[in-house]
């Protein structure tokens, strides 16, 4: 997907609870929320497990960064798209091996080639000096 | 009164824009042209101050706008000594003045020091252009 | 996790017994109001929520001074009180707001009826009013360029730096996947808002009344974020609407029939988030409308099969479709299929839906419009009546922590 | 005529304690809280169907499921002003749509940064809340803060009926010399005198510092359920005798200036009237009250409108103290009060609750019911618990 020039892309905002991701992500790691006593992994990251009310048992770890793609939009006009991004865009529903799944872009493929189930690996783009993002890439299956 | 007014630290201005405030406009418009209105139910003459656009004593939706006296007393005040935003410096006064018409408004004493004011003391509207976009309506000691 | 709803059994033991319920059969919906429905109003939403409330309480045969409650969403913008001191109730007793956007709309029915029930208040008043079409549009992402540089909330952090900013795509997220798992065609989708557009025709107070559309033409119109076109979208409104609330009792000396509250539910399951749940076992169905329709007919002690007509919350006509599964009025995956060829959702079909346009083609009242409709089919007042309409069903948005209500004559 | 007296009764309480800078998630506080509160009452997070909250607080119902742990959620609103979300989990329960429900606040006020907060944890966004015409007649003028806002009314109340400072200021003393006995209290061991009260800055004249209740950092929650279910919980049940809003006309928050007399609270006389309507009692047979001290002279003003005290007579009630302790007239705040334990709405609830079940750090002996009054200034609500 292409940016527009000028129009910068909302980051993310970022709290105590989350900022261990958003860390990992600006280092090109994918970490995810786990219980180590449940071993359930928990995203969007919360502060107390729901499975067995624990507080600190939630530990992060890492992401195979390995998954498909589940569900995907394509932004064919300009009224509901963000203005930063150029149409048309996709947005896609990754679902990683560790079942959790993240709303990411792809890389490399035009959004028409999209497909659900189409196997995926992780990569890191760095948009700005203080923005990086996690996109994904198709992988061979 | 030291607001500044100026562009790094702006007063900060009453909501005109967008059309979730199109009641108050008149009464802005009005303060810009250095003219004190207010709104006025046509059916009962009930007084809407704030305003809005039903009058709670007879439930009419009718209204009109209505030069008033400008003449008035003061009826509370409250003296800031610690600054909640950079536009005021302290000490300043914010005085409530009850209007000739009984109405009552949140507005700044001129020429009156914070240890002169007193509830009751006759006061008359000035207007004071602050930049461009925003005239302010205060108040001073009566003739 | 949700495994209830996975299962399709739903287990009421955390909830108290119908027999203590005191809402159902004891409440009434008996006063109802709207503004116009406009793309401009060029008025202050104050000013509109105070004319539908003056209209429904009218409509009841009641005074501003019988008035003691006062429901709302909490992204309502008028202010209680400056709401209070424009309409002049003399003696609020009762006020309480609804987050979750168009969920809330039912259950701000539902809150007022258990007011009344208990006597914290004797007529509650609900009320929505937007500028939705000429104010602030939630719909758009371009709103946020140059007054945010970062994601709203935390939670959009995870979304918005991807460009999915706006309630059609994440609807869209789920519509894929919906439509991927049971094989279903934009051909079949379309006859549903079909169907509501000739429902507008013959409402005069419809947006998009005196504009048909055929099938072809929802084939052949833009795609905006596929696999959601333009005619599956909601029709951005600015107006107001309210309802009164009271007692069966005090319901029997008014002006109207009142429309009894059989039952009503809120809704809000487990990994809920405002329209992007996508970290639950399965995205392809709506469990708050599930979980929320059985806690529904629980209560009514009814089955889908004895619901006369349903207005449904579609903020895009996927949402409507889904529904229907989660409902019960067919299984999953057969949503699309139910509505093909329109005649079994048609005020004479049936199920007959969305009788006023629906959010589709009347307005986007957020969910308030299809309450008074829901009441006009108790009334028989309806522009396209339904024969001997005796249960009406209506629900709130689906995709957030949702509602509904059970309307008997 | 249907009632909520007694259908309901407060089963659990928590606070996280509050400090100036939690350090901590308003999501993390909150989830820790929630626990502790129905770890109190011997409940789990699977028996709660309910929740209610303030709008402020930013951590929607949705994520507190996600990490409490909660399974179906099928009563949830959203109240403001005051302890208001009580009345929504009372009327719930009280109307057979909810068995239990979890009232919770979690707010980093102190350490405002803000960036603790969930859900809505909105830095940068425009408040396009109508509330802001009524500022719009207000903030060019600089008249930006609530004790502004409040300070016009408490001018006309010290001088319609010749208020000193000196009598007023027996407020923030009571409360101090209870959340000194208080080890929940952000001013726990810190007792003030009358002497140091009248030496306080002035913050906005007529408001002294000692007048207005501290921002903090900290959460509260409440478990609420019906009263038959109450009394095989852990915890001596506080049941709800009554739980009623107030409001009037021309009434604003903090600013209602176009009321007749802006001297006193109408919106709390028509509450207490409320009140004692549905419990069946009135002020003689109440001896301890939580009062809203958000700002101190907003108590005297609640004592007459309350009826505990003719009107104009507020501060004369005060007026050295004794009244107000505990073995008094009407012991005050016994926790500290917002102005000793910290402005928290919801922790005037759990003190109650405290004084109902006898452990409260200063307790009055007899406790058999206690009202709650908060929101003065504007929409008000409140509550009386018993025994």
């Amino acid at each position: 997907m292409e940016y527009v020039p000028g129009i910068p892309i909302l980051k993310p905002s970022i709290d105590a609870d989350n900022k261990p991701f958003w860390d990992a992500v600006a280092n090109h790691e994918l970490v995810l929320q786990k219980c180590r006593a449940c071993d359930v992994y928990h995203q969007p990251p919360r502060p107390m497990c729901p499975e067995c009310k624990s507080m600190d048992t939630l530990e992060w770890v890492q992401s195979s960064g390995r998954g498909q793609i589940y569900s995907y939009v394509n932004f064919t006009t300009d009224r509901m798209a963000y203005p930063a991004m150029k149409v048309p865009y996709a947005v896609v529903l990754i679902e990683l091996d560790e079942g959790v799944r993240l709303v990411s872009n792809m890389i490399d493929i035009e959004p028409d080639e999209i497909e659900i189930g189409m196997p995926v690996e992780v990569v890191f783009d760095d948009i700005s000096e203080d923005l990086t993002l996690y996109k994904f890439k198709k992988r061979a299956a | 009164m030291t607001a500044t007014g100026d562009a790094e630290q702006p007063i900060p201005h009453p909501a005109l824009w967008g059309v979730l405030y199109r009641n108050s406009t008149p009464f802005w418009e009005a303060v810009k042209r250095h003219e004190l209105e207010l709104q006025r139910c046509a059916q009962c003459g009930h007084w809407l101050v704030p305003p809005r656009p039903m009058c709670p004593k007879c439930r009419s939706a009718d209204s009109e706008w209505v030069p008033v006296s400008g003449h008035g007393t003061i009826y509370s005040w409250v003296t800031y000594h610690e600054s909640p935003h950079p536009a005021f410096e302290v000490p300043y006064s914010v005085v409530l003045v009850e209007l000739d018409e009984g109405v009552r408004l949140v507005s700044n004493p001129v020429d009156i020091a914070s240890d002169e004011l007193e509830i009751g003391m006759p006061v008359d509207v000035v207007f004071e252009d602050i930049d461009d976009d925003l005239t302010l309506f205060k108040f001073t000691r009566a003739a | 996790m949700l495994q209830e709803y996975v299962e399709r059994s739903y287990r009421p033991d955390l909830k108290p017994s119908v027999a203590s319920n005191l809402i159902k059969d004891n409440t009434a919906i008996v006063g109802i109001g709207a503004t116009e429905f406009s793309r401009d109003s060029g008025r202050d939403e104050l000013d509109m929520a105070c004319e539908a409330i003056k209209a429904a309480v009218d409509d009841a045969g009641l005074t501003m001074d019988d008035i003691d409650g006062l429901e709302t969403f909490t992204l309502e913008r008028t202010s209680m009180p400056t709401l209070v001191g424009s309409l002049g109730i003399p003696n609020l007793r009762f006020s309480n707001q609804i987050s979750f956007g168009g969920g809330a709309s039912c259950a701000n029915v539902m809150h007022a009826a258990a007011a009344v029930a208990t006597g914290v208040a004797d007529y509650v008043v609900c009320y929505r009013s937007l500028n939705e079409a000429s104010g602030h549009r939630y719909g758009r992402g371009d709103g946020y360029v140059g007054y945010l540089s970062e994601a709203p909330t935390l939670h959009y952090g995870y979304f918005f730096p991807f460009g999915l900013l706006t309630p059609l795509s994440w609807a869209g997220m789920y519509g894929m996947r919906w439509m991927h798992e049971f094989g279903v065609e934009p051909e079949h989708i379309g006859w549903y808002p079909v169907v509501l557009r000739e429902n507008a025709q013959r409402n005069p107070k419809a947006i998009f009344h005196d504009k048909p559309m055929t099938h072809q033409d929802y084939m052949e119109c833009q795609m905006i974020v596929e696999p959601l076109r333009m005619f599956d979208c909601c029709v951005d409104t600015d107006g107001a609407a309210a309802v009164v609330v009271t007692t069966a009792e005090r319901a029997k000396d008014l002006k109207q029939p009142p429309a009894h509250i059989l039952a009503a539910a809120q809704s809000s399951p487990p990994e809920q988030e405002i329209q992007t749940s996508y970290n639950r076992p399965i995205i392809t169905g709506l469990p708050e409308t599930w979980y929320m329709a059985q806690e529904l007919f629980r209560v009514a002690g009814v089955s889908p099969a004895d619901i006369d007509v349903a207005q449904l919350y579609d903020p895009f006509s996927l949402g409507g479709l889904v529904q229907l599964e989660e409902l019960g009025f067919c299984e999953r995956g057969e949503g699309a299929a139910f509505c093909e060829g329109g005649d079994r959702i048609r005020p004479d079909g049936e199920l007959p839906l969305n009788t006023s346009g629906g959010l589709l083609s009347e307005a986007y009242i957020h969910g308030y419009n299809l309450i008074i409709e829901a009441v006009r089919q108790i009334r028989g007042t309806s522009t396209s009546q339904v024969e001997n309409a005796e249960l009406s069903l209506v629900t709130g948005g689906p995709g957030v922590p949702t509602s509904g209500l059970i309307l008997r004559r | 005529m249907p009632s909520i007296k007694d259908a309901a009764a407060v089963v659990g309480v928590a606070t996280t304690g509050f400090s100036t800078d939690s350090g901590r998630t308003e999501y993390s506080l909150a989830a820790e809280c929630i626990k502790a509160a129905l770890d109190d009452a011997g409940l789990r997070p699977e028996d709660v169907d309910g929740i209610v909250k303030d709008v402020v607080d930013g951590i929607d119902a949705m994520y507190i499921q996600k990490a409490v742990g909660i399974d179906n959620l099928t009563y949830a609103s959203d109240s403001r002003y005051g302890t208001l979300p009580l009345l929504n989990a009372v009327t719930a329960v009280a109307a057979g749509i909810a068995n239990t429900v979890v009232y919770y606040r979690s707010a980093n006020n102190a350490s405002g940064k803000r960036a603790g907060s969930d859900f809505r944890a909105a830095k940068e966004t425009k408040d396009e809340s109508l509330d802001m015409i009524r500022y719009d007649f207000h903030a060019p003028f600089g008249l930006l803060t609530p004790d502004g806002a409040i300070g016009m009314a408490v001018r006309r109340y010290l001088h319609e009926f010749e208020v000193s400072a000196e009598q007023v200021g027996w407020v923030p003393v009571v409360c101090s010399e209870h959340a000194a006995k208080n080890p929940q209290a952000i001013f726990h061991d810190a007792p003030i005198t009358l002497a140091d009260y009248i030496d306080s800055d002035v913050v906005v004249d007529p408001l002294r510092v000692l007048d207005c209740a501290p921002d903090v950092d900290g959460a509260i929650a409440i478990v609420v359920t019906r009263a038959e279910r109450a009394v095989d919980l852990s915890q001596p049940p506080a049941f709800v005798m009554a739980n009623a809003q107030g409001t009037s006309t021309e009434g604003e928050q903090l600013s209602s200036y176009s009321r007749p007399q802006m001297s006193g609270l109408p919106e709390m006389g028509l509450l207490g009237d409320e009140l004692y309507r549905v419990a069946g009692i009135g002020p003689n047979d109440i001896s301890v009250a939580q009062l809203d001290d958000r700002f101190a002279p907003l108590v005297p003003m609640q004592l007459e409108a309350l009826g505990f005290c003719e009107r104009g007579e507020g501060a004369a009630f005060c007026e050295g103290g004794d009244a107000l302790r505990v073995g008094g007239r009407l012991a005050l705040n016994t926790n500290g009060g917002f102005l000793g334990e910290g402005f928290s709405y919801g922790t005037n609830i759990i003190e109650a609750v405290r004084q109902i079940r006898g452990t409260s750090s200063n307790q009055v002996s007899d406790a058999e019911v206690v009202l709650v009054a908060s929101g003065a200034g504007g929409p008000a609500d409140g509550c009386i618990l018993r025994r």
